[in-house]
């Protein structure tokens, strides 16, 4: 088993991620879908990690991809309910005001 | 603090805008007295320069301080022959733009001032950066007062004549950027290392394909700055809708930064284009002279009017600048000061009435001579600079350049173009006489036919003394050329020396490559000057 | 260069008199009492007059000394030019008293001063007098630069300024705003004129290489002007001394009021009496012809010049006259009566006697100064405002008798009376003219002689007719306007002038009388006397007058006179019958009535003018202020705003703000990217250094390289991750040869095919056809194994021992404005790989900049023509 | 140079895929968050075959203790809105969405599977909460203070944007 198999198994992550982010009008489901894809990533950045492990490059980037991951799940929930609050929905179809 | 005048005149503004944008915007008085008494500090300044000695070519007061030093950008700032009356034409006419504005201009006094002592910095600056990079900054910089000016302090229309003045001229300049861009990136191929100092860029000689397409960009630029036709359409736009203050800077120096940055820039650093392409600038020139005139010859707004005359003016200035030897050459630049001497006096004086009548319209007048005995002594000395009467500055430049065009070495003697130029330039002369006797006939002559005219008050103090200096300098100039031609002579000569070796060069090289033309040129010289110079193409290898 | 004679100061306060006279006038003169402004207006001509006196005294006694002697001032340098041929020249304020300008400076100060005199008393009530007394010094100074200046340039600024006061002076009662429409006409079509002249100067300095006028006539005397103008102008191929003069002449047309530019003259009576007298009859006008003179050395080396000068000058002579014949207004008829006599000064430089023409300015100054007064003391009189009626007149003798004693001498004098100036100068132009019938073998002149003598003649029969109708008119028989009748009838009970007036008037008309004593002719007609040593005009202008030799054959001199003497008795005797005591126009009934009408409507010239010139460039002018803010700004403007915004339009279409389409849209980028990485790409770019070829490639992101050079198969290098490699090729590597042309000034270069049979070689694909000359083209082109054979299509090859030219592989030569070479081909092949593991090929032809050394061992295995591509 | 267990990959990485299916195939958000929570799971036990101990922890900690938990607490606090109804008439297209991304990524996938590279030794601290940490304290110090900022900002940005506009 090689590294492939990981890029493989990443890529299928990642394509799931955003098949779900494009499929589903559930602004909550978009939200998790994008947490898919990052986590994703993380397992690239590991695994080349792993093949070149004189230093840590690729795990400091994962910390990082983590962090921001967490910034953007506390933003984008945040986004979420004030969304809510105004259009009593979840339905990201009606969410058109980005419209020319 | 020898030698670091050109720094005071670019800080002087620089702080002085910063006192203005700290003081409380009540301060109507202070604010008034302190930009005024700051332009005049700098107008002393710059008249310091004018002291040293310029009798042989190069710059002077040079500064060179790294600025990114990775992109070998730099403060680097110098005056010589050619810039040096531009700067000085700068902080004479700004100061007196100021003032007169304050009959018309009453509210956002402190927003005001700040946007003339940026505009001041921004001309200045452009007038004597000698790196690219730096001179790019100021050119931008120049255009946020300006529009400004325009936008707020305009007439009805203003913003629309804002928004068109910026764009056209942001085009240009945006253009002008990637060309800067590209010479750069082709000099640090050669080099090693990038530099945006005019200096050194000025080693750097690009095939004639090339040169073509980088003049191109620069021209169009500066075209639209000067205005040339056919992009001269926002100007009188501009004009109409600016106040009083505006059209004055507008006219006086903004233009001429097309000329100047033709010669500093374009001229030089693509010879072979310049060569090629002038004579066809130099035509639309010609055109624009032409062109220019008729159509001020039936404009009912004075100012309009006097917008299209410098359609008119500008032409001249082109076809001497393209024409390629002295006498066109200093006759531009002669001639630039001439016309932001006279139409920045030409617009003062239309400011006059309209604070007066809120009119302009040439029907709104006639027989002002009857009422305004003063001001009409003035308008008719300026009308007669304007079209360029013996012994008012307006015909020294005229002449030099026509001189300069029917004499272009281009054509070796009378070149049939060149002829052909000349003939339909000089007719220009006699079109100025029409559109300036015309309104000069519809605003001061015959009987009061409105009312509300006979009532008006000559001119104030204030008007006076701020059209006093440019009468001065009509006859200055007019009586005394020799002073101001004397110091760009050197520079002018030795300018148009350096660009047809530069043109040869050019001409004689497929690749881009770096030549050390100072030592070309003394070579050339110490072979017996140019005509040994003139290659013969290459030779079969 | 000139001998430099100490500075003449004299010359330069003589111009600054009148010059501080106009400054403090003009700025002061409101707040100045009027007796101080007739101080400073008249005082300072009057000094200005007595310096010109002395100058013309102390040149009369360096003249005996030497005959070219002049007084000279340098006052300092204005500006300079640089000539092609790099020499400086210096536009200096220089001025000159020789013997030309001395007399004129006589004229000018002297008849100008009478007219400020005159002028204190004619405008003395006008509230605009400080304003008048300032813009005539204005005049004077200007006129004075004029005559006095040394060149062209500084000429030049007298001549636009004369020009200047013209305008304020004929505007300058501005309140009637058609007077001030008059000012501008003269103002605008003296500046076409200036065009001329300016156009001329360049052409002198172009040749001559100087403004002086010394400088040019040295020039001219010594055939520089002869060579044919350069630039090709309607077929014809005239002298530079020919397109010179013509546009000095058009000049001269405008400020002299010639044919097709005399529109203005008339109009210009619009101004006060004296400044018709001063500017437009006296000084001004005939600063073409004093131009003229001044240059006469240039003007007399062209035949073709002078014929144009002498042919517009009769016409309008006559033309004028026949106008004049019939108008009603004593200013109008003066003023046509200036155009013609201008018209038979310009016809007699047209003829070479610039002399005798100058002498008719001399003697004209006088009594056309006088007559206007004379016709301004009538209107002062019958309190006539702008202009008389003559017809509402009559019979003024006895209220005027100073008037119209001093009228009447004028009439005589200008009317060519014997003994009079006027006689004794038209006789002179005659003289001239007829001179020219009898030049030998050339046609041109002797046609022209004939017209000009023919015209001129007619011309002063109307002149003595149309100056006696004027004054029978006006002094005989009854006085018209005393019964008060009538539209506008004056002043019942006219009255002499004052004597500021009338004293002018006398001295002027004494001068009409006598001056003309000063140019007595060579010959005196009939009795065949020599009078040479007696002429002291022709003695005194010929050290700056060129001009033909006045001929002394007694059957030319009795043919002029007798034709100058037979015109004024026709012209009187007629006018005597018709007006004598009479009060109608006797003209107009025996005249068809259409002709008449035309002949009083100024033959319709200026309404044939705003038809055919005026109107046409106003309706040009109207339709491009509109075409600017509507057809260019939209061009310029509007449309690319249009376009912008409508693009606008179209791509916010995209943004329809579902949030799935954008994610979509950045999927489909994500995969546009892979699939661009999926596969290497690369280029092959080759540097030459030597004979080694530098082969490289971009460098791509993980990306490895393997090099075959040569595209032999086989590999050179290995895999390897830096993109570039050397190689040096040999003969055997070799895949043909290329041919290329290129234009050595635009770095345009094109390959072109060639066989090894004979074809064009197109220079034209390189060089445009218009930059080629026949010897550059017709070249044809083959190969010949490894050389490259040109030869001249149709040559002429053994006439001209020009042969097939060789050019080996990889050199190059010059045809014409082309560069052709020849290239050696060779292939390499690159091939790269990815991180993805695909590879990909790469081959590119490399024509290299040098040739080989052909192999010892071997020649070309195949023939050159089969690997040529 | 032993290389990763390939039976907790094998086991770890069959959770993993479908915990993410079931994320977007569920209907109530909450089972989605189940979804989520497996896939997070199962990938720190994936990061312990690459030797990232440190991560592993960190991604129980961040995503498992507070991202879903954060999730879960949103579905808490909408109740039913959480759940969207699904649209009307746009299953095919839906479908067929869905279906060529992943073939595109199964493609992709497929291409990048048979990369090699030689599994090294790992040196002693690679991937410890040591060797991580003198990772980032020495080489991206600033960074990583970038970072706390970020998180600072996001903090702040949701209070502010959360926060409903009456308060």
């Amino acid at each position: 088993m090689g590294i492939g198999t990981y890029l493989a198994l990443a890529s299928v992550l990642f394509g799931v991620g955003a098949a779900g982010f494009l499929a589903r009008r559930n602004m909550l489901i978009q939200l998790m879908s994008i947490e898919l894809m990052l986590n994703s990533v993380n397992v690239l950045l590991l695994a080349f990690n792993r093949v070149n492990p004189s230093n840590h490059d690729g795990q400091v980037f994962a910390f990082f991809v983590i962090a921001v991951a967490a910034a953007e799940a506390a933003l984008g929930l945040a986004i979420l309910i004030a969304y809510y609050r105004v259009t009593k929905t979840l339905n990201t179809d009606d969410a058109t005001l980005l419209k020319y | 603090m020898t030698t670091h005048y050109l720094t005071w005149l670019l800080a002087i503004p620089a702080a002085s805008a910063l006192v203005v944008l700290l003081v409380p915007r009540s301060w109507d008085v202070a604010i008034k007295r302190f930009s005024i008494g700051a332009m005049l500090v700098e107008l002393i300044v710059s008249l310091r320069l004018v002291l040293a000695d310029y009798s042989d070519a190069g710059y002077r007061f040079v500064e060179h301080v790294a600025w990114v030093e990775s992109f070998g950008i730099s403060y680097k700032v110098g005056v010589d022959g050619i810039s040096l009356w531009l700067v000085v034409l700068t902080t004479l006419l700004s100061p007196i733009a100021l003032y007169a504005s304050w009959g018309s201009i009453k509210t956002g006094i402190k927003g005001y001032a700040l946007s003339f002592l940026l505009l001041e910095l921004g001309m200045l600056g452009a007038f004597v950066a000698l790196d690219l990079f730096l001179f790019y900054v100021f050119w931008e910089l120049m255009l946020v007062p300006m529009y400004l000016i325009i936008g707020i302090w305009g007439g009805k229309d203003r913003v629309y004549a804002a928004v068109k003045f910026f764009l056209y001229t942001m085009v240009g300049s945006l253009l002008m950027l990637v060309a800067i861009l590209y010479v750069v990136a082709s000099y640090e191929k050669l080099a090693g290392h990038y530099t945006f100092d005019l200096q050194e860029l000025s080693s750097l000689v690009l095939p004639a394909s090339q040169q073509y397409l980088l003049f191109g960009a620069f021209a169009l630029a500066f075209a639209i700055k000067v205005p040339m036709f056919p992009f001269h359409t926002w100007l009188p736009d501009a004009h109409v809708q600016a106040p009083t203050g505006g059209s004055v800077i507008l006219a006086a120096v903004l233009l001429k930064l097309g000329i100047y940055g033709f010669i500093r820039f374009a001229m030089p650093l693509f010879p072979v284009a310049s060569q090629t392409i002038g004579p066809v600038l130099a035509g639309l020139g010609v055109v624009g002279i032409i062109y220019g005139a008729y159509a001020a010859w039936v404009q009912r707004d004075l100012k309009k009017l006097v917008a299209y005359s410098s359609v008119s003016h500008m032409g001249f200035i082109l076809l001497g600048l393209f024409a390629m030897n002295r006498n066109g050459i200093s006759g531009a630049i002669l001639q630039m000061i001439n016309h932001g001497i006279s139409t920045g006096a030409l617009f003062l004086l239309v400011g006059v009435i309209y604070d007066r009548r809120h009119s302009r319209k040439l029907d709104d007048f006639g027989g002002l001579a009857k009422v305004m005995p003063w001001y009409t002594l003035f308008f008719v000395v300026i009308t007669l600079s304007s079209i360029g009467l013996p012994g008012t500055n307006g015909f020294v430049g005229e002449f030099m350049i026509l001189a300069g065009s029917f004499l272009s070495r281009t054509a070796i003697g009378f070149g049939s173009s060149w002829f052909i130029m000349t003939l339909l330039a000089t007719t220009g002369v006699i079109f100025a006489a029409v559109y300036m006797l015309h309104a000069v006939l519809r605003i001061f002559w015959g009987k009061i036919v409105h009312p509300e005219n006979e009532s008006l008050t000559d001119l104030n103090r204030r008007e006076v003394a701020s059209l006093l200096p440019l009468i001065v300098m009509v006859f200055w100039i007019g009586l005394y050329p020799k002073f101001f031609l004397d110091k760009m002579n050197p520079s002018v000569d030795a300018f148009v020396t350096d660009f047809t070796v530069r043109y040869y060069e050019g001409r004689r090289t497929g690749e881009p490559r770096l030549v050390d033309f100072e030592e070309l040129e003394q070579r050339i010289e110490a072979a017996g000057g140019l005509a040994m110079a003139e290659p013969t193409h290459e030779d079969a290898q | 260069m000139h001998v430099e004679a100490p500075q003449q100061i004299l010359l330069l306060l003589i111009i600054l008199f009148p010059l501080g006279g106009a400054i403090i006038n003009g700025l002061l003169g409101r707040y100045m009492a009027k007796g101080l402004v007739t101080l400073v207006g008249v005082g300072s001509v009057a000094l200005s007059f007595a310096l010109a006196v002395v100058s013309f005294v102390e040149l009369y006694g360096l003249r005996h000394e030497s005959e070219t002697a002049t007084l000279v001032y340098h006052f300092y340098e204005w500006f300079s030019l640089k000539l092609p041929s790099g020499n400086v020249v210096a536009v200096n304020v220089r001025f000159v008293m020789d013997s030309l300008s001395g007399v004129m400076t006589l004229i000018v100060t002297g008849v100008g001063g009478l007219i400020h005199l005159y002028s204190i008393g004619y405008m003395g009530d006008d509230e605009g007098y400080p304003r008048f007394m300032s813009f005539l010094n204005l005049f004077m100074a200007s006129m004075l630069i004029l005559v006095l200046g040394s060149s062209m340039p500084v000429m030049f600024v007298g001549w636009e300024g004369v020009g200047l006061c013209s305008y304020l002076l004929i505007g300058f009662w501005f309140e009637n705003r058609d007077y001030a429409a008059a000012g501008r006409k003269a103002f605008v079509v003296n500046r076409i004129g200036d065009f001329g002249v300016l156009i001329g100067m360049f052409i002198l300095v172009g040749v001559a290489g100087s403004f002086e006028f010394a400088d040019i006539n040295s020039a001219a005397m010594a055939g520089e002007f002869r060579p044919d103008f350069p630039v090709w102008l309607l077929g014809v191929a005239p002298s530079l001394a020919t397109v010179a003069c013509v546009f000095l002449f058009l000049g001269c047309t405008g400020k002299s009021a010639q044919i097709p530019l005399y529109i203005w003259l008339p109009d210009a009576m619009a101004g006060p009496t004296p400044v018709s007298a001063l500017i437009h009859a006296a000084t001004m006008v005939t600063a073409g012809v004093y131009l003229c003179c001044r240059l006469s050395p240039l003007f007399i080396t062209s035949d073709v010049a002078m014929s144009i000068i002498a042919v517009t000058g009769t016409l309008t002579a006559l033309l004028a006259a026949s106008i004049a014949v019939v108008q009603r207004e004593m200013k109008k008829i003066l003023a046509y009566s200036t155009v013609s006599q201008l018209g038979f000064m310009f016809a007699a430089v047209g003829v070479g006697a610039f002399a005798a023409g100058f002498f008719h300015v001399f003697t004209h100054a006088f009594f056309k100064a006088c007559l206007f007064l004379g016709a301004g003391s009538v209107m002062h009189a019958v309190h006539a405002h702008g202009d008389a009626d003559i017809f509402k007149l009559g019979g003024l003798r006895k209220a005027l008798p100073i008037t119209r004693l001093t009228f009447l001498a004028s009439c005589l004098a200008i009317a060519g009376f014997p003994l009079t100036s006027g006689f004794f100068s038209k006789d002179e132009i005659l003289l001239g003219a007829a001179a020219q019938i009898f030049r030998p073998d050339d046609m041109l002149m002797t046609s022209v002689g004939w017209f000009t003598l023919i015209g001129l003649t007619l011309a002063a029969v109307m002149t003595a007719f149309y100056m006696f109708r004027l004054y029978f008119l006006t002094f005989t028989g009854e006085y018209r306007s005393a019964d008060q009748s009538g539209d506008h009838p004056y002043d019942a009970h006219p009255h002499e002038s004052p004597p500021a007036m009338t004293i002018p008037l006398v001295v002027l008309a004494v001068g009409a009388l006598t001056v003309g004593f000063l140019g007595l002719p060579h010959v005196v007609p009939i009795i065949g006397t020599h009078l040479s040593d007696y002429s002291w005009w022709g003695h005194w202008m010929e050290a700056s007058v060129a001009g033909q030799p006045v001929p002394e054959q007694m059957y030319i001199v009795n043919l002029a006179s007798g034709l100058a003497f037979g015109a004024m008795a026709i012209g009187i005797s007629a006018a005597w019958v018709l007006y004598r005591n009479k009060s109608t126009d006797a003209l107009a009934e025996k005249m068809p009535a259409r002709l008449y009408q035309l002949a009083f409507d100024k033959w319709r010239v200026d309404e044939l003018y705003a038809a055919t010139i005026v109107n046409p460039i106003k309706n040009v002018a109207v339709v491009a202020g509109r075409a600017d803010m509507t057809f260019v700004d939209a061009v310029m403007t509007k449309l690319p705003s249009f376009n912008v915004r409508e693009a606008g339009r179209i791509l916010a279409r995209l943004q329809n703000g579902v949030v799935h389409v954008y994610g979509a849209v950045v999927v489909v980028g994500v995969v546009a990217v892979l699939a661009w990485f999926w596969t290497p790409h690369s280029r092959i770019e080759a540097a030459f250094e030597g004979t080694r070829v530098e082969l490289t490639t971009p460098q791509g992101l993980g990306y490895e390289y393997r090099w075959d050079a040569n595209s032999d198969g086989e590999f050179e290098t290995q895999w390897k991750g830096t993109p570039g490699t050397t190689f040096e090729y040999g003969h055997d590597d070799m895949r043909g040869i290329a041919v290329f042309l290129k234009n050595t000034h635009s770095g345009i270069e094109h390959r072109i095919d060639v066989t090894d049979e004979w074809m064009p070689l197109p220079i034209e694909s390189v060089v445009p056809a218009e930059f080629l000359s026949p010897r550059d083209t017709g070249f044809e082109v083959r190969i010949d194994g490894e050389f490259l054979l040109f030869r001249k299509a149709h040559a002429r090859t053994k006439l001209s021992g020009m042969k097939e030219i060789r050019l080996p592989m990889g050199k190059s030569g010059r045809l014409g404005p082309a560069r052709v070479s020849s290239r050696p081909l060779v292939e390499a092949t690159l091939e790269v790989r990815n991180a993805f593991g695909n590879t990909r090929r790469a081959t590119k032809e490399i024509a290299l900049p040098f040739g080989f050394e052909a192999p010892t061992h071997a020649s070309l295995t195949r023939p050159a023509h089969e690997v040529v591509r | 140079m032993t290389g990763p267990s390939v039976t907790l990959f094998v086991v770890t990485a069959t959770f993993a895929m479908i915990g993410a299916l079931i994320t977007i195939s569920a209907r109530r958000p909450l089972r989605g968050a189940m979804g989520l929570l497996v896939n997070i799971v199962s990938l720190a036990g994936m990061f312990l075959t690459l030797n990232a101990h440190l991560l592993a922890a960190l991604q129980l900690l961040v995503y498992a203790g507070a991202i879903v938990v954060l999730f879960v607490f949103v579905i808490m606090l909408l109740g039913s809105a959480a759940e969207v109804a699904p649209a009307d008439g746009r299953f095919a297209s839906r479908t067929l969405g869905i279906a060529s991304t992943i073939i595109v990524f199964l493609a992709v996938s497929s291409s990048v599977a048979y990369f090699d590279a030689p599994w090294e030794a790992v040196p002693d601290g690679f991937g410890t909460v040591e060797g991580l940490g003198m990772a980032i304290y020495r080489q991206a110090l600033v960074p990583f203070e970038v970072i706390s900022i970020t998180l600072l900002v996001a903090i702040i940005g949701a209070i502010t944007v959360a926060r409903s506009p009456t308060e």
